[in-house]
């Protein structure tokens, strides 16, 4: 398979102004999305995830790295060339009320890519936003609304409507279920398989949600603190995760006993280090039985096989053995 | 809410007295200080530049002049004049006078006053680079020289009654023992035309500008001792201000008081009392016969005499100055202010006529074409900036009403109102179109010459009107011995000059000064008021903390 | 929504109405361009408000729950009113001298509201008309400060680099300068008399705040999701600028404006009180005070009556100001 | 911080450098040579005025003046002045100190006035109190200043006589008052002008500390205070008056060129010889050479006041010092 999406050593620092100094969000991360397929992406708030999505669509510009999009270097081109290439990847934001210009109508914002791309014209951009609406189950009406006067879960689809329009391949979802009711967010899942079966895309699934992730992706990279610290199998990693962090990230999903809920860290800010990047970065908080000096020191580089990696110095030897 | 801060403001008045109880009293009856309040600083006080009222009196304090004027104002013939630097005078002939100096008199710095320093004078007053806007009534001067230390002769070109006059009066003498190593160019920026060294009565104390000035008296004064300790001149924003200041007792005189609105808050004050006395001085409307921007080209209105003659006739001077002044003044219809000798009723002057200005206006063809008000002739609108002091709260109200006056028949003025110092400093230059001007006349009509006559261009006569017959007849008017003879020529010369309409000649109104009750021997003279207040005085019993105040 | 469509159709019938009434003699004074001026100050200001209301229909209500609100709006209608038929309102013409010889200041009465001043114009008709010279000047040197100061924050904002260093040390020039140390200047030194002139030199000199205010609102809008979703939708910076960032910005602009109007309200007293804004006879509320300073003993109420009238306007565009501020956050008002 | 200052001090260099340029040009640029007021009427006097232009150096071109100008203004020399023929680096010297004074005066009470009420309209928010203080903060705030002055000298000197209206000092008497009464002397006569710009003043600073006051009230760390059971005052005193004093003191440096604005109307309402009323006056007289100089100098002052304020921030928010 050859890979939609293929990240190379990227890294995104961005400057602290207050602080005066860089603050590394994305540290020399390499990943690859292959076509058709459903990778997630999961890991604590301020990981780097979303960071990392958004140096991969070019939304913000990486530091470092390769990216390449279906033989394009995103991270080669700028201006038209880019514009152009933008329609093959679209992104659905977290919070769907951030991501609508407050002063335009949903139909407005639907229709401008289409209009600045081609893809209609304003004579029949009334009809496609329609059949957009329709396709992510929202009535037609609501185009006339401003966001506000939607619901989150009308916004969001409304969103993904807004990402469809272009016709993209794959489709980056940063958290698309976090803003809304639990009771909506099966509903939403159904409506991304849905869509991903028609319209053959491939994804990338953000989420801290485990759940999800263990239904609805093939792969997964667990991110912590700017780097990916385990990538493989879906099943394979959640049902034997093979880094310390992976099995606190396990431990901590609100599951069936409340009592084993276990809170990581969730300041809603970067936590990258600036300084101290010598040692493993989960050095501190890491429970592993053979915690050594070594893990101080040395920061443990991604190993394994396509099929399962882990960066980590005491990789559990039964889940090296299977690979 | 008034009545519950009055006894606060008691209690804030007592800590201030308890506060400033001072050490040493001055007692006696030299002791008396006035404080002048008046709205604009003074300029300079270099006497040949030196051109507002505010001024001069400070000036006159400070420096003498050879003679002065009696009280009388008599400028014609050898005899009129009191002594003041000089102790007499002798007439050798026709063309020349010799003065001998009182050899009392010293400068400030204790050097004797000496024939070079008149010498001195006279060539700084009539250098152009000093332009000194009294040159044009020394021209009839040839030469002064110095005979010995204390004797001067002044030789004249022409023979005319007034010698003695012009030679005595209008310089006041300067000291060339530390001014003559001074470049002119120099001289008008120099340290001692801020701290100037004189031969007068009082002597500058401290000039803060912006905030007062204050003389101390001379003891020694070689002319007597001088009544007064202290006089200070205290800067107002404006007139309203130093009405304040006087009516809350914090000042002692205002002088200029024109209108009945500001008698009757004198007079509601107890101590003040308003003196009032003839004006030496008329208001006029004068056109400036010269480009504003390019002094070199004739101005493209009032080149026209006939649009000048239409403008005077368009404005109703009767109501303006009933409106301004009240009972306090009089028409002036020629640059003649009572005060003058050929004063009189039957002075030529044009009349208020509104229809006949409005009929000469459409006979030059100044119509309104585009309805907007105003009449314009080949696309340009009869409009022209009318500049008056800001300061003067009257000439302020007279300006609004003549523009409303010349708005009738369609004319635009536009007014501009400056700051004193500001119109001293463009209004000489020639750059205006109509500016409001007040004259404070010498006290005779050889004064006339200067402002409207050819020879004072450059000096006094700012709107650069010049006619040779007007200048001809005033000049034969001066020389003649003969009052009737001279009357004539004079109303010949008015008759020809206010029928070209230099200027709308306005009206002089009376002046009125307030002054607090204890100052005795209170004269004023109409000229300068100011001329005689060294002689003024406070008795012991009557004096108030300022006076008292040591310094 | 639909329903304040009316808003636009009455400001156009007062707009004709105020054009017919150089006709009907409804406004005697001033020429066809300043008669325009008025009547484009209130379409304008009353269009603005509206623009940015439209929208949000629903917020018009909330927006006047405030008693303080209504007041100044009541206030501000009010002086408006009076504004634009002064000619009616007034009874007298500003300009008229009524009684030379026995009317001048005269102090307040029936047949002179607040009385009259120094040649015997009736105050109130001054005060009138004297609203529509400050709220022109304000209206429309704001606009044109707004113009420019958009432009230029937005320029910097966007571009950066180079083109926002040279811009922000111009702006930083321009405030670290006292405004009215600016204007004296200028005023002076073109001698200028011109009611025109004087508001473009109040609107060349008071855009420095709102470009700064304008580059942080589109350093903050630039970096928010919708930009980077519309970016990511592959529209051009042309694009997203006009319509992504351009709309939200005015918001801000809009309570900049408003309180501004009232600053140059001030402004235009403090100049017309040095004697370097609006020259007579036209009156301003500046140059009504000017007059009545030099008579403040003997007509105290001169100077009290236009000040009176500055205050309360200012107030009220204050209020307002406030009032917009809060509402404006179409995110803020979803919730109030 | 002294990278900072260092920063800021080049930044404030840039600035200066501009607002002379600006000024200079301004003025040379507009019609009528500004600077040299014309003394030639039909060439009488063209003798003096070529000298006088030779004083000044206005024969040569523009771009050697300027060059001249910038040389003399760094190295402080100002010029001189058209009107007195001054220096006018001494006429400046000469009025600075009374603008000054009366300027730092008016900052102080504006702040301490504005910081005590917009703190206690936080505390007491919604309360009868804080309805009436925003009123009236807002209607100072909307005041002229001049008309202000007028309405106080109206009721403090011109009906009530209890406080002096104009000037400095009381004229004729304080030279021979004891040093004490000297002071009063002097302070009654501040009384007015510093209350006229300070209140004024007073209503912008209270408003904004208010909104700062209650922005930093609804913040976790005072709510986490009061559930300690800490009492309100303390609350506010010991934790909330602190970190809301942090936006007002970037106020304090933007609130200068206001009240610079504010001396030139308020000096010349009450006669006070400072540079504002140097500046109505040299404007009114054409003195461009003053003019330009107190450009500059506002500036300075403007510049200097930003930098005070930057670093008083500085020390008084310990996450910017946290790090050189």
């Amino acid at each position: 398979m050859t890979p939609m999406l293929e990240l190379r050593n990227v890294t995104k620092r961005f400057a602290d102004h207050r602080l005066r100094s860089n603050i590394t969000a994305v540290d020399n991360v390499s990943i690859e999305i292959p076509a058709g397929t459903r990778m997630g992406l999961v890991g604590e708030s301020g990981s780097g995830k979303t960071t990392l999505a958004r140096c991969a669509l070019r939304l913000s510009n990486a530091d470092a790295g390769e990216i390449t999009f279906d033989g394009t270097r995103l991270d080669h081109i700028s201006g038209n060339e880019l514009r152009r290439i933008r329609t093959q990847f679209q992104y659905v934001f977290q919070n769907p009320y951030l991501a609508f210009n407050p002063r335009t109508t949903i139909r407005q914002s639907i229709a401008e890519p289409m209009l600045v791309h081609g893809i209609c014209n304003r004579g029949n951009a009334e009809k496609r936003v329609t059949k957009l609406l329709e396709r992510v189950e929202l009535s037609a009406d609501l185009g006339g609304r401003y966001p506000h006067e939607l619901s989150g879960g009308e916004l969001q689809r409304a969103s993904i409507a807004r990402a469809l329009s272009v016709k993209p391949r794959l489709l980056v979802l940063d958290e698309p279920l976090s803003a809304l009711d639990v009771s909506l967010r099966s509903q939403m899942l159904t409506l991304f398989d849905r869509l991903r079966q028609e319209l053959s895309l491939t994804y990338l699934l953000i989420s801290h949600d485990l759940g999800v992730v263990a239904h609805h992706t093939d792969t997964v990279a667990v991110m912590h603190s700017a780097r990916i610290v385990e990538f493989g199998q879906t099943e394979l990693v959640l049902s034997k995760p093979a880094h310390p962090y992976t099995r606190d990230l396990l431990l901590s999903v609100p599951s069936v006993d409340p009592k084993h809920h276990k809170t990581l860290t969730s300041t809603g800010q970067i936590t990258g280090h600036s300084e101290n990047t010598e040692g493993c970065r989960y050095f501190a908080r890491c429970g592993h039985s053979m915690k050594d000096e070594q893990c101080e020191r040395k920061q443990p580089q991604l190993k394994g096989t396509a099929m399962a990696s882990v960066a980590c110095h005491h990789v559990v030897p039964d889940r090296e053995s299977k690979g | 809410m008034i009545k519950i801060l009055q006894p606060l403001g008691a209690i804030a008045l007592t800590t201030t007295f308890a506060a400033c109880g001072s050490g040493s009293d001055c007692t006696g009856d030299y002791c008396g200080t006035i404080i002048i309040a008046q709205g604009a600083d003074a300029e300079s006080l270099f006497p040949p530049t030196m051109q507002a009222v505010s001024s001069t009196a400070i000036g006159d304090m400070i420096y003498l002049r050879l003679a002065d004027l009696s009280d009388d104002l008599n400028t014609v013939g050898d005899g009129g004049l009191v002594p003041q630097l000089a102790s007499s005078w002798t007439r050798l002939d026709e063309s020349h006078l010799r003065f001998t100096l009182d050899n009392r008199a010293i400068w400030q710095d204790g050097q004797p006053v000496t024939a070079a320093d008149v010498a001195f004078t006279y060539s700084v007053y009539t250098d152009t680079i000093v332009a000194a806007p009294l040159a044009a009534n020394l021209d009839k001067i040839s030469n002064v020289v110095a005979i010995d230390e204390r004797t001067v002769e002044f030789e004249f070109t022409t023979v005319y009654p007034e010698q003695l006059f012009d030679a005595a009066y209008h310089m006041r003498i300067l000291p060339a023992h530390l001014m003559d190593s001074i470049e002119t160019t120099e001289l008008l920026g120099h340290e001692l035309t801020r701290n100037p060294v004189g031969t007068g009565p009082y002597r500058l104390h401290q000039w803060l500008p912006g905030q007062f000035i204050e003389l101390h008296a001379d003891t020694s004064f070689f002319l007597g001792r001088p009544g007064l300790r202290r006089i200070i001149w205290q800067v107002t924003p404006d007139y309203e201000s130093a009405l304040a200041l006087v009516v809350s007792e914090q000042a002692d005189l205002i002088d200029n008081m024109r209108t009945p609105r500001h008698i009757e808050q004198a007079n509601s004050a107890a101590q003040l009392r308003a003196v009032e006395f003839a004006s030496g001085g008329y208001a006029y409307l004068q056109f400036g016969l010269r480009d504003a921007e390019d002094p070199s080209r004739p101005h493209a209105l009032f080149q026209d005499r006939t649009l000048r003659r239409a403008l005077s006739m368009a404005v109703d001077r009767e109501t303006t100055m009933r409106a301004v002044y009240g009972d306090f003044s009089t028409i002036a219809v020629a640059p003649v202010s009572p005060l003058l000798s050929i004063w009189g009723p039957d002075l030529p002057r044009i009349d208020y006529n509104r229809d006949r200005a409005v009929e000469l206006l459409e006979g030059l063809g100044w119509r309104d074409s585009d309805g907007d008000g105003v009449r314009d002739r080949n696309g340009m609108p009869l409009s022209f900036q009318l500049a008056y002091p800001a300061s003067d709260p009257n000439r302020t109200s007279a300006a609004v009403i003549i523009q409303d006056q010349l708005r009738q028949v369609g004319v635009d003025a536009q007014l501009a109102g400056l700051e004193l110092n500001s119109l001293l400093a463009t209004i000489p230059t020639g750059k205006f179109d109509v500016y409001f001007g007040f004259y404070g006349q010498d006290p005779t009509p050889s004064s006339i010459r200067g402002n409207w006559g050819t020879v004072g261009i450059g000096g006094g006569n700012f709107g650069s009107y010049s006619n040779p017959r007007v200048d001809d007849l005033m000049d034969r008017a001066i020389a003649t011995f003969d009052p009737e003879e001279s009357r004539s020529l004079w109303y010949q010369a008015l008759e020809e000059m206010v029928a070209d309409a230099p200027a709308i000649f306005l009206y002089s109104p009376k002046s009125v000064l307030a002054v607090h009750r204890r100052f005795e021997n209170v004269t004023v003279r109409p000229d300068q008021w100011a001329a005689t207040m060294w002689t003024w005085q406070v008795p012991e019993t009557r004096m108030i903390d300022r006076d008292k105040a040591g310094s | 929504m639909r329903s304040f469509r009316w808003v636009p159709v009455t400001l156009f019938v007062l707009f004709v109405v105020v054009r017919a009434g150089r006709i009907g003699d409804l406004l005697s004074t001033g020429t066809f361009v300043e008669q325009t001026l008025v009547a484009l100050t209130f379409t304008l200001l009353a269009a603005i408000i509206w623009l940015t209301i439209t929208p949000w229909p629903e917020v018009l209500s909330k927006f006047f729950k405030p008693f303080d609100v209504r007041i100044a709006s009541l206030v501000l209608g009010a002086i408006m009113i009076l504004a634009v038929f002064a000619p009616i309102a007034s009874g007298h013409h500003p300009n008229t001298q009524l009684d030379l010889v026995n009317g001048q200041l005269l102090p307040p009465s029936l047949a002179h509201p607040f009385g009259t001043d120094f040649v015997s114009r009736d105050l109130w008709s001054r005060v009138l008309f004297g609203a529509r010279v400050s709220l022109m000047i304000g209206v429309l040197a704001v606009t044109m400060a707004i113009t420019i100061g958009t432009m230029v924050g937005m320029a910097a904002g966007y571009f950066g680099g180079w083109v926002e260093l040279v811009l922000m040390r111009l702006v930083d020039a321009g405030l670290s300068i006292p405004r009215v140390f600016w204007l004296l200047v200028i005023v002076s030194l073109w001698g200028t008399t011109d009611i025109y002139v004087l508001i473009l030199i109040i609107g060349l000199t008071g855009w420095f705040s709102t470009s700064r205010l304008v580059r942080a609102e589109v350093l903050r809008i630039r970096e928010e999701d919708f930009v980077v979703a519309a970016r990511g939708l592959g529209i051009s910076e042309a694009g997203i600028v006009i319509r992504q960032i351009l709309p939200n910005v005015v918001p801000p602009i809009i309570v900049n404006a408003t309180l501004g109007i009232g600053q140059v309200i001030l402004v235009e007293a403090g100049l017309s009180f040095l004697g370097f804004g609006v020259q007579p006879p036209w009156p301003s509320w500046g140059t009504i005070i000017q007059d009545g300073s030099a008579r403040i003993i003997a007509a105290p109420w001169i100077v009290t009556v236009p000040g009176v009238a500055i205050a309360l306007t200012v107030v009220s565009l204050a209020i307002l100001g406030d009032r917009l501020q809060t509402t404006l956050n179409p995110r803020d008002s979803a919730q109030f | 911080m002294g990278r900072l200052i260092g920063r800021k001090l080049f930044q404030a260099l840039v600035v200066m450098l501009l607002v002379t340029t600006s000024t200079f040009f301004l003025i040379h640029i507009a019609p009528g040579d500004p600077f040299m007021p014309d003394l030639s009427v039909s060439g009488v006097s063209a003798e003096r005025t070529d000298q006088i232009r030779r004083n000044f150096g206005l024969d040569r071109p523009i771009y050697v003046q300027y060059g001249a100008y910038l040389k003399n203004v760094a190295s402080g020399n100002l010029g001189l002045s058209f009107r007195s023929y001054r220096p006018v680096s001494e006429i400046i010297i000469e009025r600075l100190p009374n603008t000054i004074v009366l300027t730092s005066l008016a900052l102080i009470m504006d702040f301490a006035i504005g910081i005590l009420i917009g703190t206690w309209q936080a505390w007491k928010r919604g309360s009868a109190g804080d309805r009436f203080l925003t009123v009236a903060t807002l209607t100072l705030h909307s005041t002229p200043v001049f008309w202000f002055g007028f309405m106080l000298i109206l009721a403090f000197s011109v009906s009530l006589r209890i406080l002096p209206g104009s000037g400095v000092v009381t004229i004729g008497i304080y030279d021979s008052l004891t040093p004490l009464g000297q002071l009063w002397d002097r302070i009654k006569h501040l009384i007015l002008p510093v209350s006229t710009l300070a209140l004024i003043g007073a209503g912008s600073t209270a408003r904004f500390q208010r909104a700062a006051m209650l922005d930093t009230l609804s913040q976790d760390f005072i709510k986490s205070a009061r559930a300690r059971g800490l009492s309100e005052c303390t609350v506010i005193f010991r934790h909330a008056l602190r970190n809301s004093l942090l936006p007002t003191i970037t106020l304090l440096g933007l609130s200068l060129p206001v009240l610079l604005s504010g001396s030139v109307l308020v000096e010349t309402v009450f006669s006070w010889p400072g540079i504002g009323a140097l500046t109505v006056d040299s404007v009114q007289s054409r003195d461009y050479m003053v003019v330009t100089a107190i450009g500059l100098v506002s500036a300075v002052m403007v510049l200097a006041g930003n930098l005070v304020a930057d670093i008083l921030y500085s020390v008084a928010d310990p996450r910017a010092r946290r790090k050189p």
